[in-house]
């Protein structure tokens, strides 16, 4: 850590990991009340763990997002952060609010909820993602707005690199985009028409932005290649992106009333959106067989290069499976969706929030470049454990949603969607199982701040033999 | 990966294409508000309606439900449910006898003890929603 | 700007083969995916009209024939301009650079001129990419070219602006290489589309 | 002046004129209407020589080697390939 302001990035780190697993206990609820259908009912009905589930997940990707912003911007703009207690004090406005709203969530009956917080002055709840109360989503916007202020100043002031401006231009773009949550017109088709202006724009736009600066910096730092390269290379990565994203908007755009030559510009441009993460997984494996050294954090660089893998698989594979129109004439609605879901927010997303985590937390725990071996070595099998649990979670998920089509929307004789889904309720079982092994996964991550963490560090690095 | 590929280049196709591709989205958002109104069904927006959209909101139905494909996978699309359930009576008639205390070892829908009148504003979106032309989706009455 | 091996075969008139295509890679590699996008619209609309053949050829009949043949020569001779513009300034002749990239220019405007009318006169008709199945293919094809046709105007001025002010000369003018590529892919483009959309049935 | 202009027609100029033609020739093709299998292939050819033409003669993949040399006419014969399929298919649905 070469600047003392960076250091705020461990409180928003510690709250990320908390709400993550928050999002993980929900999930096993959730998978559970799938085949056990009164669990926890009438305390805890689906809708409020999913929207739990959801909002937590939403939340911990967004402190992860602010953590490396208000890590690795210092470093890169070779200043200190332009003030360190706003930083601070948003921090504990944006926990307490979201604490407050999950609360709410949990406490209160949601239509109580809406009532409390005067949803009919501006009616923006009950849309999926979007359910915080009015008054949280303005909540949001504050923190946000305090936040670029923040950040903004500080690259503007400094020097001006391109990890940085990407990943202010993703960040501003975040906070625009989210505007649109605010329109919520009665006509239902406009009302998701601009949805998923927040919603998609978000992941496959700026957010990948985001995704693409804070693994462009993990890079250079501990591969020690030539930042010019890997500039260049984040730039392809994001004008590939953006090229393909934005008019790939319209593969939401199928079958939700909106006009039909969207199922052809839908489908020709997010039929390449997987282009750009398989540009990011060469990218990131070339970046590393480059190395001119052998970082000593080798779990960072683990985290790296299974972020590019399973964005790559996860966004870009099973996104691509049912992008197409005609494919997804089938499978829109149904567990395909889930699975995809699962595997690309937690390839792309989860998974570079705890890179940048993994790198960047040793270092403001007073390590000099790396944990120690014996925590290495347990956060690596928690990488391990996690991610292929994902992996099955997602097949599970894929097999169920391949079944449920065939049953419900292919057949000669479509059955009901509750027959459906206890035919293929196995499949189900074998998600939650495999959901506890993703838990004991996220048990051995957290573990892993504490084991081994008076043991000396992992010796410093030696120069790369160059391979290649 | 030589030094044929330039930063300023990579730089100018970045910012150059992003924008290209916002316009022509724009473009094309343009357009499709102009069609809009042919498909939306926006003449049987009602005051009606709009009720019925807001308790479709407040009470969370997309946290099990989808509507027109999207939402949660828990519990069937209502896109179709007014046609599917046969019309309004078929919908206030489900959501009225929900169990309390819903059924045993089973997914149910809570109780949420509409009045006549809500019940009715639900039913209305969900027949207004039903009239959307959603180009021939889902491919059958089952959702 | 990068020296090296690269400017060294590309600066002489006659280049020896070399590895890379003549511009920055990161415009052939952008020139791939539009390529792909355009190949993914074409072999789309070819499908499409097998199940609408009678409808494709209907409509087909209503296109202006003759303003897309102007287009063509249009587009051709803009990109012949534009080889004559890189020829001239790995020559190091900076003017006569400037001068044909100005050419090229005015007629890529031409095209823009002579397509806007196009698109006036079917917008009078009440044609819209909702109109109809083949509307909607050549609307969204056109369409999508002509802004492409828009941003390669762009890109010569640009150039034809910093050629003026001498940003370049023999050794150094990859830029020029690279907005003439992308100029010729938008060329080549149109030499497909013109055919498939307007005279094959 | 350089070599080019001394001899009787720069290349790219002769490249431009066959182009130029080949132009006419498919405008034509369609001013008299002509239809069946043979003018629309005839014509598809046409287009990919032309492709051809634009990716050797004035994009200068002429002086490439490698991938880069078969990026364009890879491109052309596959889109030639799948719509002339179509095409030829769609001939027998009338």
């Amino acid at each position: 850590m070469q600047y003392q302001s960076q250091a705020v990035a461990k409180l928003y780190f510690t709250a990320a990991i908390g709400l993550f697993a928050g999002q993980i206990l929900f999930g096993l609820i959730l998978g559970l009340q799938y085949v056990v259908g009164d669990f926890l009912f009438p305390a805890i009905p689906f809708n409020v763990a999913r929207m739990v589930h959801t909002n937590l997940l939403i939340v911990w990707i967004l402190f992860g997002f602010m953590g490396a912003a208000y890590y690795l911007v210092p470093e890169e703009a070779e200043r200190e952060l332009h003030s360190p207690g706003l930083a601070v004090l948003m921090f504990w406005v944006f926990l307490v609010a979201g604490a407050l709203t999950i609360l709410g969530y949990l406490l209160v009956p949601y239509s109580g909820l809406a009532q409390m917080t005067g949803n009919d002055l501006l009616p923006t709840m009950g849309r999926e993602f979007l359910e915080q109360p009015t008054i949280t989503k303005i909540g949001i916007v504050i923190v946000a707005l305090a936040f670029l202020y923040n950040i903004g100043m500080t690259i503007l002031s400094g020097r001006k690199t391109v990890v940085n401006l990407v990943l202010l231009i993703g960040l501003t773009g975040l906070a625009v985009l989210f505007l649109f949550a605010f329109y919520n017109p009665d006509n239902l088709v406009k009302d998701k028409f601009y949805w998923w202006w927040v919603v998609h724009l978000w992941v496959e736009g700026v957010w990948e932005l985001i995704l693409g600066s804070i693994l462009a910096f993990v890079l250079i730092k501990t591969t020690g290649v030539d930042r010019e390269v890997i500039e260049k290379w984040l730039y392809v990565i994001i004008a590939m992106t953006l090229i393909t994203g934005i008019i790939g908007t319209g593969h939401h755009y199928y079958w939700i009333g909106t006009p039909e030559y969207w199922q052809w510009w839908g489908s020709v441009f997010s039929a390449l959106e997987p282009i750009p993460f398989f540009m990011m997984t060469v990218f990131a494996f070339n970046m590393v067989n480059r190395r001119r050294r052998n970082h000593p954090n080798k779990a960072a660089v683990l985290w790296a290069l299974g972020t590019a893998v399973m964005a790559f698989l996860g966004a870009g594979v099973w996104g691509f499976l049912h992008t197409l129109a005609p494919v997804n004439y089938y499978t829109h609605g149904s567990q395909i969706t889930a699975a995809h879901g699962h595997m690309a927010f937690y390839g792309a997303y989860a998974m570079i929030v705890l890179t940048i985590i993994s790198y960047a937390m040793p270092m403001m725990r007073g390590r000099k470049a790396a944990n120690s071996n014996r925590s290495q070595v347990l956060e690596m099998w928690s990488f391990w454990l996690m991610t292929v649990s994902m992996v099955f979670i997602t097949l599970f998920l894929t097999g169920a949603g391949i079944l449920q089509v065939y049953l419900q929307r292919y057949s000669d004789n479509p059955l009901p969607f509750m027959v459906v889904q206890e035919k293929i309720a196995l499949f189900y079982w074998l998600r939650e199982v495999t959901g506890l092994v993703f838990l004991i996964g996220l048990v051995l991550y957290i573990a892993s701040f504490f084991v081994g963490s008076k043991d000396p560090e992992v010796a410093v690095e030696q120069a790369a033999s160059p391979t290649a | 990966m030589s030094e044929a590929f330039t930063k300023a280049m990579a730089r100018n196709i970045f910012y150059g294409g992003s924008l290209f591709f916002l316009l022509l989205f724009l473009a094309l958002t343009f357009d499709t508000e102009g069609a809009l109104p042919d498909r939306d069904n926006r003449q049987a927006i009602t005051e009606k309606v709009a009720m019925g959209k807001r308790l479709w909101e407040v009470n969370n139905c997309i946290g099990c439900h989808t509507l027109l494909g999207e939402g949660a996978y828990f519990a069937p699309e209502l896109g179709n449910a007014y046609k599917r359930l046969g019309g309004k009576a078929g919908i206030i008639g489900f959501i009225k006898s929900r169990p309390k205390d819903g059924i045993p070892g089973r997914r149910s829908m809570p109780q949420f003890n509409f009045t006549d009148e809500e019940l009715d504003a639900i039913a209305e979106f969900l027949k207004y929603t039903s009239e959307i032309n959603t180009a021939n989706w889902p491919p059958n009455i089952q959702g | 700007m990068l020296v090296g091996e690269r400017s060294m075969t590309r600066g002489s008139n006659l280049p020896d083969t070399t590895r890379y295509p003549p511009g920055d890679l990161a415009v052939w590699i952008f020139i791939l995916a539009e390529l792909a996008v355009f190949a993914i619209f074409f072999v789309a609309y070819a499908f499409t009209r097998m199940q609408h053949v009678v409808l494709f050829d209907q409509y087909q009949a209503t296109l202006d024939r003759n303003a897309a043949l102007l287009n063509t020569l249009a587009l051709i001779t803009a990109s012949y301009f534009v080889v004559r513009a890189v020829a001239a300034i790995r020559e190091g002749r900076v003017e006569g650079c400037r001068r044909w990239l100005w050419a090229a220019t005015g007629m890529g405007l031409l095209f823009l001129l002579i397509k806007s009318t196009e698109y006036a006169h079917h917008l009078g008709e009440g044609v819209r990419l909702s109109s109809n199945t083949f509307y909607m293919f050549y609307l969204s094809l056109t369409f999508f070219h002509f802004m492409h046709v828009i941003l390669g105007v762009i890109v010569l001025l640009v150039l034809a602006a910093r050629v003026g002010r001498g940003c370049y000369d023999a050794r150094d003018h990859a830029d020029v290489e690279s907005g003439a590529s992308y100029w010729h892919m938008v060329d080549l483009v149109w030499l497909i589309l013109f055919p498939l959309v307007y005279v094959m049935h | 002046m350089t070599a080019d202009t001394q001899r009787w027609i720069r290349p790219c100029t002769l490249v431009y004129l066959v182009l130029v033609g080949l132009t006419l020739v498919t405008w034509v093709a369609g001013r008299l209407g002509l239809q069946g299998m043979g003018v629309t292939f005839f014509v598809l050819g046409l287009a990919l020589l032309k492709g051809q033409l634009i990716g050797d003669g004035f994009m200068g993949l002429r002086h490439v080697r490698g991938f880069w040399r078969w990026a364009i006419l890879t491109w052309l014969v596959g889109v030639g390939a799948l719509v002339g399929v179509a095409f030829f298919l769609s001939s027998g649905l009338h």
